[in-house]
């Protein structure tokens, strides 16, 4: 079974800086950003993932507003770039047994959970859109993807799970 | 060494066929040559052959390090056009299209040199303005091309998808009746054959070692496995392995090495009479006379002289030319190999002198060095032989990257907007 | 599908990378002053060498950061992986 | 059914009878069978034709190395699969097979005149012939050649079954279930390994699956399979892969895996692909993908009826099914002893074993002789009668001297051949390892592995089971070992090197002379002994030449069973040992493999990705045809009732001009450059000059590669002074990050400023004419759009219609416009809302193709249209846009190179035709003269060209060598049919002045 799952609109900052910059805009988000590569923190309803050296994806849920200008203040003059991306991107739960399977029908990386560990975050490839894959639970992923490259990963997952024999919700979802 | 006719095919089959002699002499290398050429593909053979033939130079070695015809020439889909934008390239391409049309002849072998038509697919707006811009160009330098409807298209490749719903649909073609391809063995052989019955020592199983030069920096020779071997020209056509060769002479060339690769199918009946080509989708396919389907690949991304490639490579061409023509998705690729191509930065070649006196050049054919394979030898020939460019070559030249005077085929196709 | 390793995110495969051309070949800093040979030189001229190699590659669908490789370009066995900026291994060179 | 079935025995379910087609005639099998089994079974022999003379032949095999019995599985629905070998397709209820390459019938093929047409057709005849004259190789012999070659029929129709990857990745990943493989994949899982086995049969055991004779540790054979493929089963960090096949070995342990996951069904659910290509990515390898028996090389040894001694022992153990009645058997080696025993016990009449060797004399010979069967040394086979399965052989006796006499003639149905065992070390080869020549086993066999590699058993020449055994098992170990990072020496089980496996190589001792002989070594491409000494003869002494000009070992089998033969005809022809001939390439894949699994599910909608904005839905519920524009879809134009492009066209670009317009310009690319040198970065990125811009205005800016010329361009606006929006062209977006990011993080690394991808954060409402303010101003909130508080080229934040918005006032068509940037999921209200407000105004949708109109006759540029990577800002008439004050800025250097600064490069110049009625095509070339013959001199072409419906006569622009100075002169576009004439103008045909976009 593997269910693929549609989420909910949601905040999202991409930001970048150095080592400082960092600190400070953690302290502003309530959530330290990781320092380990390809490694995710928590707190409440919100999560940093490292995407890169200096660069880290923020989400939060739909609708903190306040969020861009309370990490800006934070920051004040701090050289670091921050950048609401909440719209650029959609977010896919994969959810089941043979998630990481399905997955693994286009994306090339170890999913193995000793390999990918629960909290593990990465931009990589899935068939020929490029997505960011969170591991969220040991059976379930979270993919973050540009808008309009949805509807290709979901077509992907559709194909991909097709002989799981679930009824998905993927029907005519249309991403816009 | 036996002409081939009717009459001496008939005299061996009465005989057993025991009678034929061997195609080409494997003489041991001479202490000194009029001229060496490094490597024996067919860019090479072809270069021996013409100098032998048109300029009287008979004393010329060909040397290759493993097999001749075993690099590119061997390696390539066989495809042959001219239908090239800039003025440069439609002459230099056109000039072997021409000496293909009578190569056989010429050369009294058979290289099933098989004019069936090239065709080139537009997927949108900006490759009809591409294409058309080919084929005016091409029709105003004397070079066939024609442009075709959709439906035209598929009436000359029959198995051709122009459905409307397909990820690209064809929206027209350009068409080059005269293009087609021909059998690349038999190319390397011919002008072997050809050569060395001319006096041309072909010598395989020997690698070059070193370029020597006297004092004032010309050549006086070249050092490989089988010994020195003296000369005053060498005639560099190792594609692949040219910035190898060229770094003997203390050259550094505007030359990039990457694998590119290709597949066939398992042979079946004729199913496809032309060679299709889509820039866009990156696949072209033809069908060989045999009857296996022949598939260009792209290359890999990185330099690499290791003749091989990655299977995700394959995979892109095989999806884009299973979407061009899904009834060939049953098809079977039996098998996939990979040769090792010199990219320029303007996609187009390098002929002829170099700084270093006596050393010459030709190289940087890319990924379709193979249709020029006449003319390049003939042109190169001559510019070997008269020590100044043959007016085809002469804008081909090493220097043209000082001055930015760049024949850039690539740029000509761009992507953009 | 090559196996590369990205100095900051480990060993991935090929397809999360985008080759970047030889390395170590530094953007003059004052392009004016040099001549139309030089300027070409930069442009164009390249060691394309058979076997160790020196060049960059992008982590683009990963940490999207450039990094230098060396790789033997007849086994395109990778030897090495570093950040821009360091030098290149002694050893190797 | 005849009595070709066994009673009992043999791995098949007799318990259920499954009926088949071959040819159109209805046949029974039993599940288990193969096709060849069952086809053997109802005593079908002849099974297909050979490539070139069209020569009768059965079965050479029972596995994947068949060369001859091909056929065409038809399964309805598009579903048709050539050149499938019979020996390897699993029998099904309904399963419908058809023999190819012949015409009209398989018993009666005119093709086979070629047979008798051989003397004039040796290897290599194609190159000496077909020349006379000239115009028939085109159009006479190569159509006739073409025609006669191929094999099967290709699909006619689209393959509706479809097809997965899968990436995986393990410690060990073993290739082949045999003996060998078994322990081995037992071992290393053992010892906690991570463990893929994979198999290209649907059962596991390999050998084990036809060895019948003899118990190992007290277990049969049979049993010891069962029991080694339960335990694997049972450990949850193995994996089993029957049907799967190891095609190919890459760079870093990639292996890549072909599994077949429904042909074997008969009514296979729609759910399941086809097939599944596994891309394993394994820290251990290890290949114990066993040997492949040597048919001998023989006079007429390929009638139907003449078969692998093994592969007869296959067919009776492992399916219950005589091959034949009564045989003669030729063999170089013990193991066709053990078939010998098999087919006796089972009522075979073994007629004699001719052995070529002197005296042999192992343990499996002593039996055979012990059963009573006619052992005959040194004796060979001259020569097979029959023509549609072999009725008799000569047999001939080799004298002391190594001449041939005769022999008796001795009737038979069935003869066996077996020259040895060649190990399958092609994916051993593919991993680049080198290899051995091992003249003990006349064969290659695997040196020191390059990759984190083990070969087992008989792949690495180890023929016995216990060795098999044993060897797989150490290499299991040792693989498990090693992928857990320890350090590894294993002990490799001896090579079976003795008389009882050397076997033979090359053409076997014959009394015939070579005139009029056929013996065949490539059995499918119809390549014999004596194609391949004329090769030599003529000169082709590398092993590849001789491939080549034969095709020997190029055919569907890709030379499994036909490789060292060739090579030892080839060695002795040229009086070298073998491995001084040297081995052709072993090349992926090693059994063809089908296109749709390696294309895998890119197909259709997923082939690449279909980008649609937000705004799309909008456009298709109005009925508007799209484009394909890199990986977007977008709206190309909004046809009414009735009216075609042209007309909708002409309608758009009238509202536009006339009143207001609104177009989806939600693809270009965007990117938020933020950081306190961003302006510093921009400086140095663009042509233009951008320390000076204020925050809340924008500029147009161009980008250069660093060869000098034009790379992208678009409208740029700064936000704050440490924050642009750059927006680029729709495709090049990617392109353009990809070069800012190599930049800031290679040359200009101490820049403090970072890049951000926004296109997708933004759609873009372009809303463009006179009554554009007036349109958007009952929406807009906090931004004060009046012509002095907002001028041409400025950006505002604020909000619209209720959502946040970064506002531009910005045109691409030469009237007063905005650009409104919201948030993606609000972009289609936002546009609705627009569209209500403007409809008191005739608001109308337009497409791309009006927008390409109006900025045509603006004289505006498309980069990758006017520009095709060879035009420089000067060459556009952009020279006046570079920051003259400027140190550096990609692509400055280049520009001032001498090709760059000639005065006859091509320059953007507008046309005209004089016939102001005539639209020029795009890329049409230029002339000066028109009466030049060819090849013309061209001075440029048209870039582009419409009908501009304003002014009401065609407009073009084109680039023109020297253009610039060529204002007003008459020029000639040729076309195949006229000769237009046309007249140098100004590229901006409309509002020179700029009046109404500043309105």
């Amino acid at each position: 079974m593997v269910s693929v799952t549609l989420l909910p609109a949601a905040t999202r900052f991409l930001v970048r800086g150095d080592s400082a910059a960092a600190a400070t805009i953690g302290q502003a988000f309530g959530v330290p950003l990781p320092r380990q590569a390809c490694r995710s923190t928590e707190g409440g309803r919100r999560a940093a993932l490292w995407l890169g050296p200096d660069e880290w994806l923020l989400l939060a849920a739909e609708g903190e507003d306040a969020l861009m200008g309370d990490i800006e203040g934070a920051l004040d003059g701090v050289p670091a770039s921050l950048v609401d991306i909440s719209e650029r991107q959609v977010a896919i739960d994969v959810d089941g047994p043979e998630a990481a399977e399905a997955i693994n029908a286009f994306n090339a990386l170890d999913l193995e959970v000793d390999a990918f560990p629960v909290g593990m975050c990465t931009r990589t490839l899935f068939g020929k859109a490029e997505i960011v894959l969170w591991r969220t639970a040991p059976d379930r992923f979270r993919i973050e993807v540009w808008r309009s490259f949805a509807p290709y990963v979901l077509g992907c997952l559709a194909e991909a799970t097709r002989e799981y024999r679930v009824s998905s919700p993927i029907g005519d979802l249309c991403i816009t | 060494m036996h002409r081939f006719s009717l009459l001496t095919l008939a005299l061996g089959a009465l005989t057993g066929h025991r009678t034929w002699a061997e195609q080409w002499r494997s003489p041991e290398p001479k202490a000194e040559y009029d001229a060496v050429i490094i490597g024996a593909g067919g860019h090479g053979l072809a270069t021996a052959y013409y100098l032998a033939k048109e300029h009287g130079i008979t004393n010329v070695a060909v040397l290759e390090k493993g097999w001749l015809g075993g690099g590119n020439t061997g390696r390539n889909t066989t495809i042959i056009r001219s239908n090239y934008l800039w003025d440069e390239s439609a002459a230099l391409y056109e000039h072997a299209v021409k000496l293909w049309e009578s190569l056989s002849s010429e050369l009294n072998y058979n290289v099933m040199y098989s004019p069936r038509g090239v065709m080139m697919l537009a997927h949108n707006t900006h490759d009809i303005q591409v294409l058309k811009r080919h084929v005016h160009s091409n029709r105003l330098n004397g070079i066939d091309n024609e442009w075709l409807t959709p439906e035209e298209a598929r009436e000359f490749c029959p198995v051709l998808n122009i459905g409307k719903d397909i990820r690209y649909p064809v929206v027209g073609a350009s068409l080059q009746r005269r293009g087609g391809t021909a059998r690349h063995d038999a190319v390397a052989w011919g002008y072997a054959r050809g050569a060395s019955r001319r006096g041309v020592d072909i010598i395989e199983n020997c690698a070059v070692q070193g370029i020597i030069r006297d004092v004032s920096g010309a050549v006086t020779g070249v050092e490989t496995t089988r010994g020195t071997i003296r000369t005053k020209k060498v005639g560099v056509v190792a594609a692949g392995h040219t910035s190898v060769v060229m770094a003997m002479a203390g050259v550094r060339m505007p030359i990039e090495s990457y694998p590119l690769q290709a597949l066939v199918s398992e042979p079946v009946k004729p199913v496809f009479p032309c060679v299709v080509m889509s820039n866009t989708i990156h696949a072209y396919i033809s069908q060989s006379d045999k009857g296996e389907l022949v598939i260009g690949a792209g290359t890999d991304a990185y330099v690499s002289y290791s003749q091989t490639g990655g299977f995700h490579i394959a995979a892109h061409t095989l999806d884009a030319i299973t979407e061009l023509f899904p009834m060939f998705r049953r098809m079977k690729m039996l098998r996939n190999w990979g040769g090792i191509v010199d990219v320029t930065p303007d996609r187009s070649p390098i002929i002829g002198k170099t700084p270093v006196p006596g050393l010459f050049v030709n190289c940087g054919w890319g990924t379709g060095g193979f249709k020029a394979t006449p003319g390049s030898g003939h042109v190169f020939a001559a510019t070997m032989a008269e020590g100044e460019p043959h007016p085809l070559a002469a804008p081909f030249t090493l220097d043209r990257f000082r001055g930015g005077r760049l024949i850039d085929e690539a740029a000509a196709a761009a992507v953009a907007h | 599908m090559l196996l590369i390793p990205c100095p900051h995110c480990g060993v991935r495969p090929e397809n999360e990378f985008r080759y970047g051309g030889e390395a170590h070949i530094a953007r003059p800093s004052r392009p004016d002053d040099l001549g139309d040979q030089q300027w070409a030189d930069y442009l164009y001229m390249r060691t394309n060498t058979k076997g160790v190699h020196f060049e960059r590659w992008r982590h683009i669908h990963g940490c999207a950061r450039f990094f230098n490789c060396v790789r033997d370009t007849v086994s395109d066995r990778i030897l090495e992986t570093y950040p821009i900026g360091a030098s290149a291994p002694g050893a190797a060179s | 059914m005849n009595d070709s079935r066994t009673e009992t025995g043999g791995r098949i379910d007799r318990s259920r009878p499954v009926e088949f087609t071959f040819d159109g005639e209805r046949l029974k099998g039993f599940a288990g069978d193969t096709l060849a089994s069952a086809l053997i079974a109802n005593g079908v022999h002849l099974v297909g034709r050979s490539f070139k003379y069209h020569r009768p032949r059965g079965f050479l095999s029972a596995g994947a190395e068949e060369p001859n019995a091909l056929v065409h599985v038809d399964r309805g629905g598009g579903r048709e699969t050539p050149n499938l070998r019979a020996t390897t397709i699993e029998l099904y209820e309904g399963l419908a097979t058809t023999s190819q390459n012949r015409w009209p019938s398989l018993a009666f093929d005119l093709g086979e005149a070629a047979n008798y047409l051989s003397p004039l057709i040796p290897a290599g005849f194609y190159y000496k012939s077909f020349m006379w004259p000239r115009s028939f190789w085109r159009h006479v012999y190569e159509p006739a050649i073409r025609r006669r070659a191929g094999l099967g029929v290709a699909p006619k129709s689209a393959d509706p079954d479809r097809y997965l990857h899968r990436y995986v990745h393990c410690d060990v990943l073993v290739v082949g279930g045999g003996p060998a493989g078994l322990a081995a994949a037992i071992a290393a899982s053992e010892a906690g390994a991570r463990v893929i086995l994979c198999d290209e049969q649907a059962e596991f055991g390999g050998a084990l699956l036809h060895e019948t004779r003899g118990t190992i540790a007290g277990q049969t054979v049979a049993d010891l399979v069962i029991e080694a493929v339960a335990t694997l089963a049972g450990r949850d960090r193995v994996r089993l892969l029957p049907r799967t096949t190891a095609f190919g070995y890459y760079a870093d342990n990639l292996v890549c895996l072909a599994e077949r996951i429904t042909d074997h069904l008969a009514d296979p659910d729609p759910e399941l692909p086809r097939e599944r290509i596994w891309q394993v990515r394994a820290r251990e390898v290890i290949l114990a993908t066993g040997a492949i028996e040597r048919p001998l090389v023989f006079p007429e040894n390929d009638r139907p009826g003449i078969m692998l001694a093994d592969a007869a022992r296959t067919y009776l153990n492992r399916y219950g099914v005589r091959a034949g009645k009564r045989t003669v058997i030729l063999t170089a080696g013990d193991s066709a002893y053990r078939a010998a025993l098999d087919l006796h016990e089972a009522g075979v009449e073994v007629v004699a074993i001719a052995d070529l060797r002197a005296s042999p004399d192992g343990t499996d010979v002593a039996a055979a002789r012990a059963a009573g069967i006619t052992v005959m040394p040194s004796t060979t086979i001259n020569g097979t009668l029959g023509r549609m399965r072999v009725k008799a052989v000569d047999l001939g006796m080799i004298e002391a001297d190594g001449k041939v006499g005769g022999g008796e003639r001795v009737p038979c149905d069935l003869v066996l051949m077996s020259g040895g065992f060649t190990p399958s070390v092609h994916l051993f080869s593919q991993s680049r390892g080198r290899l051995a020549f091992d003249a003990g086993l006349n064969a290659f066999v695997p040196g020191k592995p390059v990759q984190r590699q083990h070969s087992a058993g008989a792949s690495a020449g180890a023929f016995e089971t216990e060795a098999c055994l044993a060897d797989g098992y150490a290499a299991g170990e040792a693989a498990a070992r090693a992928a857990r990072g320890e350090p590894v020496s294993r002990l490799r089980a001896p090579a079976s090197r003795d008389a009882r496996h050397a076997g033979y190589a090359g053409m076997a001792p014959s009394q015939r002379s070579e005139r009029g002989v056929k013996a065949f070594v490539d059995f499918q491409h119809d390549v014999t002994a004596k194609d391949i000494k004329l090769a030599a003869r003529e000169g082709f002494r590398s092993i590849e030449h001789v491939k080549r000009y034969t095709t020997t070992g190029m055919a569907t089998d890709q030379g499994k069973t036909s490789n060292i033969n060739a090579l030892a005809i080839v060695a002795e022809a040229v009086g070298k040992p073998v491995p001084a001939v040297g081995l052709t390439s072993f090349r992926p894949p090693y059994t063809p493999v089908t296109f749709g699994a390696i294309a895998g599910a890119s197909r259709g909608d997923l082939f690449d990705p279909v980008r649609r904005t937000p705004i799309h839905d909008w456009a298709a519920e109005q009925g508007a045809a799209f484009e394909d524009v890199g990986l977007w879809k977008r709206a190309w134009y909004f046809p009414k009732a009735g009216e075609d492009i042209h007309k909708a066209v002409a309608r758009e670009c009238q509202a536009v001009r006339d009143a207001v317009g609104i177009f989806d310009a939600s693809t270009l690319g965007k990117i938020e450059i933020v950081g306190p040198d961003a302006a510093e970065f921009m400086n140095r990125l663009y042509i233009n000059a951008w320390t000076k811009l204020e925050p809340g205005r924008c500029r147009y800016g161009v980008m250069l590669t660093e060869a000098g010329f034009i790379m992208d361009d678009g409208v740029i606006g700064r936000i704050a002074p440490d924050r642009f929006h750059v927006t680029t062209t729709t495709g090049g977006a990617p392109r353009v990050l990809h070069h800012m990011e190599d930049y800031l993080q290679t040359e200009f690394p101490e820049l403090k400023v970072w890049l951000t991808s926004t296109t997708e954060q933004w759609a873009v409402i372009a809303v463009q004419g006179r009554h554009a303010r007036e349109v958007i101003a009952p929406l807009v909130e906090d931004i004060d759009i009046s012509a002095e508080a907002m001028p041409h080229m400025s950006v505002r934040s604020g909000k619209i219609a209720g959502v946040p918005t970064r506002l531009f006032r910005v045109s691409f068509s030469g009237e007063l416009g905005f650009e409104i940037n919201v948030p993606a999921s609000a972009g289609r209200a936002v546009w609705e809302k627009v569209f209500a407000s403007g409809e008191r105004f005739g608001i109308t949708p337009y497409g791309t193709e009006t927008m390409h109109v109006l900025r045509a006759e603006k004289g505006y540029i498309i980069v990758g249209q006017e520009t095709d990577g060879t035009m420089t800002p000067d060459d556009v008439g952009l020279a006046g846009m570079v920051g003259k004050a400027k140190p550096d800025f990609v692509g400055k250097r280049s520009l001032v190179r001498p090709d760059m600064l000639k005065a006859n490069r091509k320059q953007l110049v507008g046309l005209k035709a004089l016939d102001a009625s005539i639209v020029l095509e795009e890329g049409a070339q230029i002339v000066a003269d028109p009466h030049v013959p060819v090849p013309v001199p061209m001075i440029g072409h048209v870039t582009s060209s419409y009908w501009s419906p304003s002014l009401q006569h065609g407009i073009a622009l084109a680039l023109v060598a020297g253009g610039r100075a060529r204002m007003g002169q008459r020029l000639f576009v040729p076309m195949p049919t006229r000769m237009i004439e046309v007249e140098v103008v100004d590229p901006v045909f409309l509002d020179k002045e700029g009046t109404r976009l500043n309105g």
